[in-house]
This record gives C-alpha cells, structure tokens and sequence, in this order.
C-alpha cells in the first residue's frame, strides 16, 4: 500500500508542469481559439519529443509501457493549461483501442506511429439516438466482396479532424437480420463517402459530426477478429474516464487557486470579499471538493486495470463524484468572481467551459451514479 | 379561496391572446426562442414595443396620465402570463420599467413631456449607466464624476456591464456629483444622450459568447443641467425607489414555465434521443415543475394581497432569490437533455440570422449560451450573497 | 382569482389557533407521551364541540360541507401544537374514504358520528412489501356464505388502537385465481381474529401493526359496491398529503421562530449566533423554505377536487416540496439549536420527529416527485 | 502506486482476523450492531479491551513503553479497518484515546504508573469534563473553578454533555484555576475521582431516547492537587495536544462501510419490500459508497505520507467535516429504507436486551435512533459552523 509518487512520476509531474507554465498562458490560447485546427502540431511534436505520446504504449510497439497514474500526471496539468492538442483521443483512447482489439499487424503498424507523433486518431462512436449507452449503436457496417461498406451518423466526434484514422464503431449486419455484432473499423482520414463536419468545442478544441455514406474500407480496416468490440470500448472507455478525471482535477485546482487569490485581493465595502464569513466558508468547501475530486481520481487510475466491474465501478464513481465536485468548483468560482466571471475576458470562463465539456462527455453524475449501482447488482441499468 | 379568474378577466385574457395572434410574428417568435439572452435585439423587442403602444398597452405598469392602460393586478398577471406562454419578445425594460416609472416619479413636467411618450412609441431605446469597475454589488462606491461647468455638468469616469449599451440613444445614470461623507449623498441621477462627444463604447462578450455589455467611457461629456432628475445629490433616493416600484410586481413563473418547456420539447423529441425516458431527467424536470408551481402560488399569493390593497409583505423581498435559482435550474436541465450536442459551439450571433443550418438542431443552439450567460442571474443586480444580507437584515430584523 | 382567506376561514383560524395556544404547552405533550391512549377523549370531545370533526363532512351528514383548504388552516394549528388527537386519520381519511365508497347506508350510519365525535376511525392500508405503493396489498378477502373473511397484515395503522372501526383495505379473491379488486372493509374494534401491536408513534401519537387471522365480517362489512377501490384511496390519500402538508409547515413555521430568536439570544464567542453571516443566511433560507412550503401546501389544498391527474400531481409535487423544504428547515433548526437541539429536553426535538414522521408518511419526496413525473406522462410509474 | 498491502501486512491482516474470530462473541457482535450511538455500553466494550489488552493490544496509538503495541501506521489502519468489518465493540475512547495520551505527555511519572496500566486492563472508565452549559463551540468560555485550598483543589460548577459520567469511575476535566485576560490561560488539566463527595449525575436523554450523556454537578468537590496534569493554568495546551494526536490517526471510511453495508443489507431484504429496487436509494446507495470510497484514498493517501514520514498536510483537516456529513447521510438512507417501519419507536434500553420480540425485525430497530443522534455529529467537537471557520483560518489562510 503506497501512494506516494514514485521518483520517475515525480519527474514526470515536474516536466509537464513546466512544460504547461511556460507554454500554456491565456495568451496562446487566445491565438489557438481562433485556429482552424485548434492545436498546434509544433507542440505535438513537442510532446512526442518528450515520451509523452509513448506513455502507455506497450514497451514492444515503441512505447513506454506506462499506466493510468502517469496518463492522469500528464491529464491533470493538461487540465491546468487548457491544453486542446488531441492526446485523449489518440493516445488514451485511440492508441487504447488498437491495443486492445487490434491485430498484431494492426499494433505494429500503427502503434509506433502514435508513439513517435507521426498518426493522430479519434474515435467516433456516439449518436444522436444513443445518449451515453456505449451499447447503443445503429452506423452499419456491411461485408461486401472486397471489404466492407459503412453508413451511418456519428456525433461529437473529438478531434476527428485532426486525425489520420477515424475509429468508426458499427454494428455489423449479421445474416439472420438479428442486430449484429458491435465492431470497430479503422477509417483513414479522406476516404470518400466520409464527410466530416467541423465545429469549435466547447472549453477549447475541435469536434466533428461525421456522416457516412456508403464508404468503402478494404477488409483490414476491421480492428480485430470481429469478435464484439463493447468489453473493450468499456474498458478503453473507463480508462478515458479516469484521465478526464485527472484533468478535471487540474482544472479545478487552478480555479480554487484564482478564486482564493482573487477573493482575498478584491475590496467590496471596504474590506476583502474574504472577510465575509459566508465566501469563507464556500472556500473551504471548495478546498474540500478539490480534495475529494483528487482522490477518487487517483482510485480510477489505480484500479484502471482491475476486473470490469471493479473497474468500471471505480471510473464511473470517479466520473460521477468528479462530476458534482466540479460543478460546484466551477460554478462558485464563477459566482465569487462576479460579473467578471460571466464574461469571456477571464481565464476562469474558460475553464469553467472545460469543466461542463467534461461533465458532458461520455455522461454526467446522474448517468454514472447509475452505472456504479448497476455493476454492483443494485438497479437494472436501464432504470 | 380559488385560482380561476373571473368572467371580465377572462374576457380580457381573450382580447390579450387576440392581441398576441395578430402582432407576434413568426420571425419574431423565432428571434425570441434563439435568443440566449434576457435581452431581446432592438430591431425584434421595438417591433413589438411599436405593436404594443399601437394598442395602448405599451407601459403597463405606468399610471393612466403616464400613458398606462390602468390594468388591475390580475390584468398585469395575465398579460405578462400569456406574453410568456406565447414567447413575445422582450421590449426595452431600461426604458419602460427602469427610467420611465423614475421620470413619472421625480422628473419635470419637460422632462415628463419629452421622454415618456418616446419610450411609449420606442423612439428611444435606453440603457442604465450604474455599475462601474470595482464597484459591484457596492454601488453606493461609485466614482463617475459629474462637475458642474455653466448649466452644464461635465462628465469623466467609466460604467461596465451596460447592457445595449450599443444599441441604446439614450442612458440614465447615477453619477458622483459631490463628495460626501456618507458616500450615498454625493450621488445624482442623469439622463445622457448617448450620441453627446466624449463617450465612447467597449464590448463587452459574456461568457457564452453574446454582446450584451459594454464598458461606457466618459471623457468630458457635457450634459445640460436640466437633464438631471429631481435634485442633486438625491439620486440615491431616485435609484431605490425604482427598485421598490418593481417589487410585488415580480411575475417570473409563467416565463420559467416556458423555458421548462422548451427544454421539456427537446427532452421529449427524438433529436435527444428522447432524455426524457432517463428518470432521472424526468424527475428533475418534476422537481423544477413544483418549484414554478410554488413560485408561481407565492406570486398569486402576492397579488391577492394587493388586489385587496394589502401590504404583501416580506415574501416579495424573498422571490429574486428563488427566480435565479431556478432559472439556472432550468438552464442548467437544458445542457443535459441536449447531451453530447452541448459540445458544439456556436460563435455567429444573432442565432436567428445564422447564413447556414448548424451542425446541431436549431432549437438546442440557445441552450448552452443560456446556461452560460444565466450563471450572471446570482450576480447581477446585487449577488444572491448580497441579497440573502438583505433578506436576514430587512425580513427576519438581524 | 383570490387566495385571500373568507371571513370564515379568517374566523376558524383564529378558533383553532387559540385553542392551540391555550391547550397545547410542553407539559400538555409530556404527560400525552407517557398515556398508553396517546391522545385526550376530553381534547376529542372538545373538537367535536368546536365543529371541527364535521368540518370536510358533507352537510347532509351532520357536516359543515367545508374542504381541503378549511382543513389545513386546521391542521396548520395542530402542526404547532403537535397535537396527537387521531384528526387525519378519523376525519381526513376515515370519513374521506366513506365519503367516496360508501354506500348511502353507510354514509348514513357513519359520518355524523365522525362529526358528533362518538366514532373515531383508523385505515389499515400499508404492508411491509408494499413500501409506498398504494396498488400493493396482500391481504387477502373472501367471500364466504354469510359474509368475508379477511387474512393479512398491516403495519403502520395509525392510530388503529383509538378506531371504533378500522378501515381494512384487501384483494377480493376471484374466481378464477388471479389478482382481485381492491377493496375496503369495516372492521369493528374487538373483532375475533384481529390482533392490534399497538406502539409509540415517532414524533407523538400511536400507531400499531394488524394481524388479521381468519377475520369473519358480515356482507355488509363490504365499502359501496366491490368496484375496485384503488382511484377512491387515491383521492383519498391525495387529501390527506395536502392535509399533511399544511400540518408539516405549522411545525416548520414554529421550529424557524424558535430558532431565529434562539440565535439572538444565544451568545458564543461574545456575541449572538446571529451575528455569524453564515448564520444569517442560513435563517434567510430558512425563511425562503417556509414561505415556499406555505404556497405549495395551499395549491394541494386548493386542488384537492381537481381532476384525478391534476390533483394527484399537485399533492404529489407537495408531498415532495415540503419534503424538502421541512428536512432543511428540520435538520438547521436543530443544528442551530446546537447541543441543546439533539436531546429530548427542548421541544425542538419533537417537533424535527414529527417532521421526519410527515416524510416517511406515504413515501418520501423521491417517490412523490416520481410519481408526479409519471402522472405527467413523463416515467413509467415503476421506474 | 499500489493499493495492496505488503506480504508482512497481510501477514498482520491475517492474525488480526484471527484474534477477531477467537475473541468476538456472537453476543458481543449482537449488541454492538444493536447500539444506536457511537458509545458501546461498558459492559461489552469493557469485555473488548479486555481481550485487547489480554493480546497485548489495549492500545494501539500508545508508544511502546507506555504499553502500546508498536505498530506502522498501515498496521493501525488493518487493525481498525478488521475490526470495522466484524462489527467489534468501541472501547472507552475517553481513557485510551483521550485522557490516555495526555497522561503519556504531560502526566508525572506517578500518574503514568497509576493510571495508565489500568486504563489498558479496563480497570478505569474514563468521561471527558469539558463542555459546560452555555460554553457551546465557545470552550474557553468554561466557568467551573477549582480554588486551591492546601493540597487540594476545591471544584465548584457544572459540566454538561458528559459520555457516559453515569459509568464512569474518573473524569478528566479542564477547570479554572485562575482568571486570566486570555481566557485560555487560566485553565488547568485535572483528574477526578467520580466517587467524590459532592458529585451529583443528571441524565440527559438524546433526541434518539438514549442516555448516553449527562450533566454533572461539583459542589465543593476536593481533588488532590497532585491530580492535576503538567503545570496549572497550561490545560488549554494540553486539550489541544490531544486534538492533534488524533490527527491523521483519524480511520473512519471502514466503520461507514460497515454502516452502509447494514444499511444496504436491509434494502436488499424482504424485510423492506426490497427497498434497493427503488432506483433513487439505489443511485443514492452509491452516492454514499463513492463517498467512502472518496474519504478511502484521502485516508490512505494521508497514511501513505506518514509512512515515509512526510507531513499530510492540510489535507486530515478536512475530514472530520466531511465523515459527519457521511455519517449523517447513511443513518438518513437508512431511515428511508426502513419506510414505514421508521414510524415505530422502541422506548426500551438497551436494545440488545428487550424482554420481547419487538413490533419491527430487529435489525430495523436502531435505524431511526441513530438518524436522531447522529445529528449530534455536525455539533459535537465543535460544530461543522466552527469547523469550516478554522479551514478557511489554518488551511486556506484566510
């Protein structure tokens, strides 16, 4: 039982977060909002330069073979610096489910890749219908002679711009007519039929929504033997769940910071906002929800690799709890900076967008809260 | 005791639907729905302000000499209910619920003459010039300086978060006129045209991406002495008194029963993947119901009393409190029903003049913009910290 | 439009808030909590004399013909007064029940005893497995030549011990061995084969459990007609929440004056807890929760002949508001109270009892407002 | 980073289990599970340490040579979280966690010896005398004197919320000895025999119908002066002192697992309709158990620093807020899933002892007593008010 930071995840930390105070000041995020891509590959490549990329690839596919503790290290000051450069969808998630359904071809052709900065990936899974049932999907995939053929509509498609391949979930229409199989197929960047339509994110980066219409894949684009890919996009999933909650931690650690700071130095009827028994007493709540948010995030890491159910009994309670915690961060930060606060001149607005982006994505508290009691045999998940 | 209305209120209740049938347009019902602001743009509120006044309804709230159309209470709830139900534009409120009933009350018989009837007919579009940098909920700290030159006053200092701002001809403003020791007393209400030298207008964007505010820049203003209303030093006295006019007039429930609405529409349409079925949405849209419900039976419960010329009472000083919280209740339930679409960013505005469909259904465009711009409901006009010292010293005698 | 209180309601609320004052002290409820009958025949008689057993009762049967409002100006007082006399369950819900299945014979027999106070009633409803659902009863009743049978169990009869007659809801076996009707029989006090567990209410008053073991009654034993009786006890029930919750904010309404002036007086650290600003604003919303429990009690009393949807959300939404609303108020009044709140030396202690009674009484705000959603179309009730 | 513990430790694990399984009576586990308080009345918690103590375990906090039995801080987090999981017997934590420790740094070489072995064997039943009528969060405030007079003090005054003074044979106590200009500096530490002449015993019975705490009367009470701890009118110190023993030693997620899974037990039974197929205390069930697992890793994370000798920091500060606010919410859980049951109140104490079958399972009955006594949480020790008053001071240096 330890957790302490070993000396390498120490000099981990101390890396990225210089890295983040030099790199990331409200100045370059002005300049990257503006951005058509909404991020800089200069920077990209930065990060690959530094390992980063190569954390928890696999020693044999040119990685470093690191785990979710360390992802969450470089997560949380990502989260301190709004960084939007692709890492979650290439290197957490994309890079995830390749090693997890991926052929030993399909590894080795693409992993190295990810690992040395030269391949971008995003996975594009949600849709309209389906809310946050990582079950539900209805993009078809058909086999035909030379391969396969997709159609369907993805939504909320994170970085699907900026990536080489696109990892379209489809069901595949099995013989019977029966819903078929939920499999994972690598779509290449520009391939006809796909039509990708790009929007600014919310809190920072890019997302798309992406139709596709009849698109041809060769019959390698399938990621894996075709067995149903739901255990690993969970398990992928959680592990993503984990490292938005170390972001999300990150991002709350910096607005406390600001709103203590700014608390003490702002005069309001001649003496500081800090003074008043009532902001006190929110400040130590607020100290109290960035320990807790720190804590479950690190039980989500930790137990990253653990069996399913304890697995995603921990990223879900993590999601969930990370989720009230930082809503309650956010919106009081907001609240105690005033009308400053409500307005896009501060960094705090920013962060706050990032943290409801975070709420959002892949489901809120409520949505998770139900997850957690369903894999402990309380409630049909339905319910 | 009942909630009905009686048969000559009834029959008003049609004529406002007829009203309402034959003025609203379509464009501007649209305009008002893709709004993600309290405020309506000009060219939509004064098209209705313009189809109000030709009725002779364009200042409720006003005395009958002012120009008012001397509705009793349950009038004022009807009208504002069904404005509400049937999502009307919102008209210039500087204007007709903030300057006006101060000008009716304290201004000259010029004065009177000259600016009611432009705000009646929206000829003048107004802003309110309060709020400074630093001052927030501290207004009485204000540092905008009036200097009396000849029968002008020459004005220098700054006013923030003014909304329209851009789009108003015509401010009134509480301006430091003399240095007091209560600092209250040094204070005068003005009334500036917004096209005099020396003023100049910074955007301001809100956090969810609207121009609302503006930062308003005094540099030497002149504005003539009889635009003052009332004496100086008294603007104080003016400022409060506009609150007091507003209170027991509050009728907030009907507008969050059409925002819920609206949210409730998208949790039930396919476009969310009907949020409705998870329960957990479903029941806090219950909760939010009650909690209009009650407002609403705490607002009718006010106008009884005054109805019958009763004194309603500490409850009104206790509704601001709740009508925030639960506009962000709902704002905040929106962002939910609309799930992985809230991640999508709109930055054109107006949403309703949008060149090309959206990458999300047009109906969710507003959502986020609303929960983002509402966190301002529990800030601005005096934070809910400020307001709940208020209620603790003026309702319970702390 | 007009929620002003009549000259009459004016004048039955100055009655009743005047009796309460003079009757209902501290040492009135210390010696009523150590009496094994839980409640005063003088006290009932007195009720009787005052008109307010006949208030609900219609005026054919010896009643004044008055409604929900009427009886939650009534209920309102007893709420301060933590009057334990079996009100609701003799006038509100017994009478209420005979008012809407009895036959005229019936209505005839019964309902000017409730008025004149000769006849005290109980509803014998609940059962363990049940929880809160109203639709779920067990106890079983048969017809037999000379008349039913009746086998079950009941708990949390309230105030069964003080009935002439008990009101026993069952499922009429039917022929052909699936679920029956539910209906409502009248079980005399004393019968063969019913055995009363009589015991402390929490919060003041009795209630008892109800083993009914071969309980033989005559045909006429049957309430009204056989139909099923499940949209009646709705109504029925509805009343009573309405009811319920006008008693709930007298308790709250009285619980937030004695802790404002509780923390005026009580000195820490050199001055009044009211001079704390968390203190302070903690009383504002005490304030805010009362006024609003206020309001939403009266729009349940006001809708309490409304249409069965209508009337069963806006008791149901109630039910659930003032859950919420007296929990805080409850809870902050005995924090404020500070040690002095948590034992059975001040009142306050039994007021925060009888409020946690009002919350578990026919379900709690998380069933109420579920059922609200599913009356409004918006859940399957079960979910 | 690991959450396992170490071959060594689970080695401990295993004896510690071992001794649990050997020593725990079934009538033991019976009547703890039975006790709505957190107070084990002395009769089974006495018999506990006196298995404790027989093992050499009496008092696991205390250095060796004072008798405690050496262990790391994750021996003691096993140890505790063990004996949680079987539901042992809370021992007189006013003697060994409490008065204990003081005597250990403070007390002359005589008191260790007299005191301290018959803290261990369970001879002595300690309750605290800190607390006064009208001292509240205030403690300084405290007016009982003791007035030398030769070689005694002479104690006049009262105490109030004393645990379990009805039991217990010695009482620690902070008393004036002088009237300083700082409150704090005119305190004295002193141990009183409960047998005094002059001692009189007023029971207090809680909200939840327990006697637990009580007030006691000193009229003319003589303690020999060698009974005072340290140096007179240092008590202040020492009383702080204890306070910051207890700190980062505090585990307490591994008792509210415990509660929650008795809690979850009942929604899981006929005996409540199955109360966890109702979604909302299925999704608030885990709500909770997020929480502990929350107070969990903040808990580990403070013993994995003072493992390696680092200082926790801030972080221990935060949680005795956070396990009240835990605490409360099982016992509220619990009374909703209990459901009508709730409604029965069982006068008799102990529960363990009834003469007869009670109106509702067993189990059921200490839900709503300690729903009503656990309110004491957020009070007691200072309130959650006074609590967040110091985080804001010492952590956040407001």
């Amino acid at each position: 039982m330890d957790l302490n930071l070993s000396d390498e995840q120490r000099l981990l930390r101390e890396s990225v977060d210089r890295f983040i105070a030099e790199t990331y000041d409200a100045d370059h995020r002005r300049r990257s909002a503006g951005d058509p891509l909404g991020f800089s590959p200069a920077i990209w490549k930065q990060f690959a330069d530094l390992g980063w990329l190569a954390l928890p690839i696999a020693e044999e596919y040119g990685g470093l073979g690191a785990g979710a503790v360390e992802t969450g290290i470089v997560m949380e000051a990502f989260g301190r610096g709004l960084v939007s450069e692709p890492y979650l969808s290439t290197v957490v998630i994309g890079a995830g489910l390749i090693a997890e359904c991926g052929s030993e071809a399909q590894k080795q052709a693409m992993l190295p890749k990810v690992a040395d900065g030269s391949l971008r990936l995003s996975f594009a899974h949600s849709e309209r219908a389906a809310r946050f049932d990582l079950a539900k999907v209805e993009t078809a995939a058909m086999k035909v002679a030379d391969g396969w053929r997709l159609d369907g509509h993805k939504i909320a498609v994170i970085d699907g711009h900026a990536a080489g391949q696109i990892i379209v979930s489809a069901r595949v229409a099995s013989d019977d007519g029966t819903a078929g199989k939920l499999s994972l197929f690598l779509v290449p960047a520009g391939t006809p039929g796909l039509t990708l339509r790009d929007y600014a994110r919310l809190g920072g980066g890019r997302a798309c929504n992406l139709d596709l219409a009849n698109v041809s894949l060769a019959a390698d684009a399938l990621l894996g033997d075709g067995s149903d890919a739901l255990p690993q996009i969970e398990a992928v999933v959680d592990r993503a769940l984990a490292a938005l909650g170390a972001e999300a931690v990150g991002i709350m650690q910096i607005m406390f910071d600001m709103t203590l700071e700014y608390t003490k130095v702002r005069q309001q009827f001649g003496r500081p906002l800090s003074a008043n028994q009532v902001i006190r007493h929110r400040l130590a709540d607020m100290a109290m929800h960035c320990d807790e948010a720190r804590s479950i995030a690190l039980r989500a890491a930790v137990m990253a690799d653990a069996e399913p159910v304890a697995r995603g009994r921990a990223a879900s309670g993590a999601k969930a709890k990370i989720g009230k915690s930082a809503r309650f961060v956010a919106e009081q930060s907001v609240q105690l900076h005033g009308a400053m606060g409500v307005t896009e001149e501060l960094d705090i607005g920013s962060y706050f967008k990032r943290l409801l982006a975070f709420d959002t994505l892949f489901g809120g508290s409520a949505h998770h809260y139900r997850r957690h009691a369903a894999l402990g045999g309380r409630t049909p998940p339905h319910a | 005791m009942d909630l009905t209305f009686s048969a000559e209120e009834r029959i008003f209740e049609q004529e406002v639907r007829d009203f309402i049938a034959q003025n609203l347009t379509p464009e501007m019902k649209r305009a008002t729905a893709l709004t993600p602001s309290v405020f309506s743009d000009p060219d939509i509120g004064m098209a209705w302000q313009r189809a109000l006044h030709r009725k002779g309804w364009g200042a409720p709230g006003w005395p009958v000499d002012a120009g008012g159309p001397d509705w009793t209470p349950a009038q004022r709830w009807i009208f504002e209910a069904e404005c509400a139900r049937a999502g009307t534009p919102n008209v210039n409120v500087m204007g007709v619920k903030m300057v006006g009933p101060v000008i009716i009350g304290f201004g000259s018989p010029e004065q009177k003459n000259f600016y009611l009837p432009r705000i009646l007919s929206g000829e003048d579009y107004w802003c309110q010039g309060y709020s400074e940098p630093g001052s927030g909920s501290d207004l009485a700290s204000l540092k905008t300086r009036a200097v009396r030159d000849g029968d002008d006053y020459v004005i220098n200092g700054t006013k923030i978060w003014t909304t329209h701002a851009h789009h108003a001809n015509r401010m009134f403003a509480l301006v430091r006129t003399n240095d007091t020791e209560r600092k209250q007393d040094g204070i005068s209400f003005i009334l500036i045209d917004m096209k005099s030298p020396g003023i100049t207008t910074r955007p301001i964007l809100t956090i969810g991406g609207d121009h609302e505010v503006n930062q308003v820049f005094f540099d030497d203003v002149r504005v003539p002495v009889v635009n003052r209303v009332g004496e100086e030093g008294k603007g104080w006295t003016y400022g409060k008194y506009l609150l007091e006019f507003e209170r027991g007039a509050g009728i907030a429930s009907a507008k969050l029963r059409d925002a819920l609405k609206t949210v409730s529409d998208l949790a039930e349409s396919d476009a969310t993947g009907r949020a409705i079925d998870d329960s957990d949405i479903a029941v806090r849209m219950s909760e939010i119901e009650v909690d209009i419900d009650t407002l609403e039976m705490t607002e009718l419960r006010v106008l009884s009393a005054l109805q019958t010329g009763q004194n309603p009472g500490a409850v009104s000083s206790l509704l601001k409190l709740r009508v925030s919280e639960i506009r962000q209740a709902v704002t905040r339930l929106g962002v939910e029903v609309i799930g992985n679409d809230g991640l999508y960013v709109e930055p054109m505005r107006p949403l309703y003049r949008l060149n090309e469909a959206p990458g999300i259904p047009e109906e969710m465009l507003p959502i986020v913009p609303e929960y983002l711009n509402g966190r301002a409901y529990t800030i601005f006009g005096g934070s809910s910290e400020i307001q709940r010292d208020i209620v603790a010293k003026m309702v319970l005698g702390l």
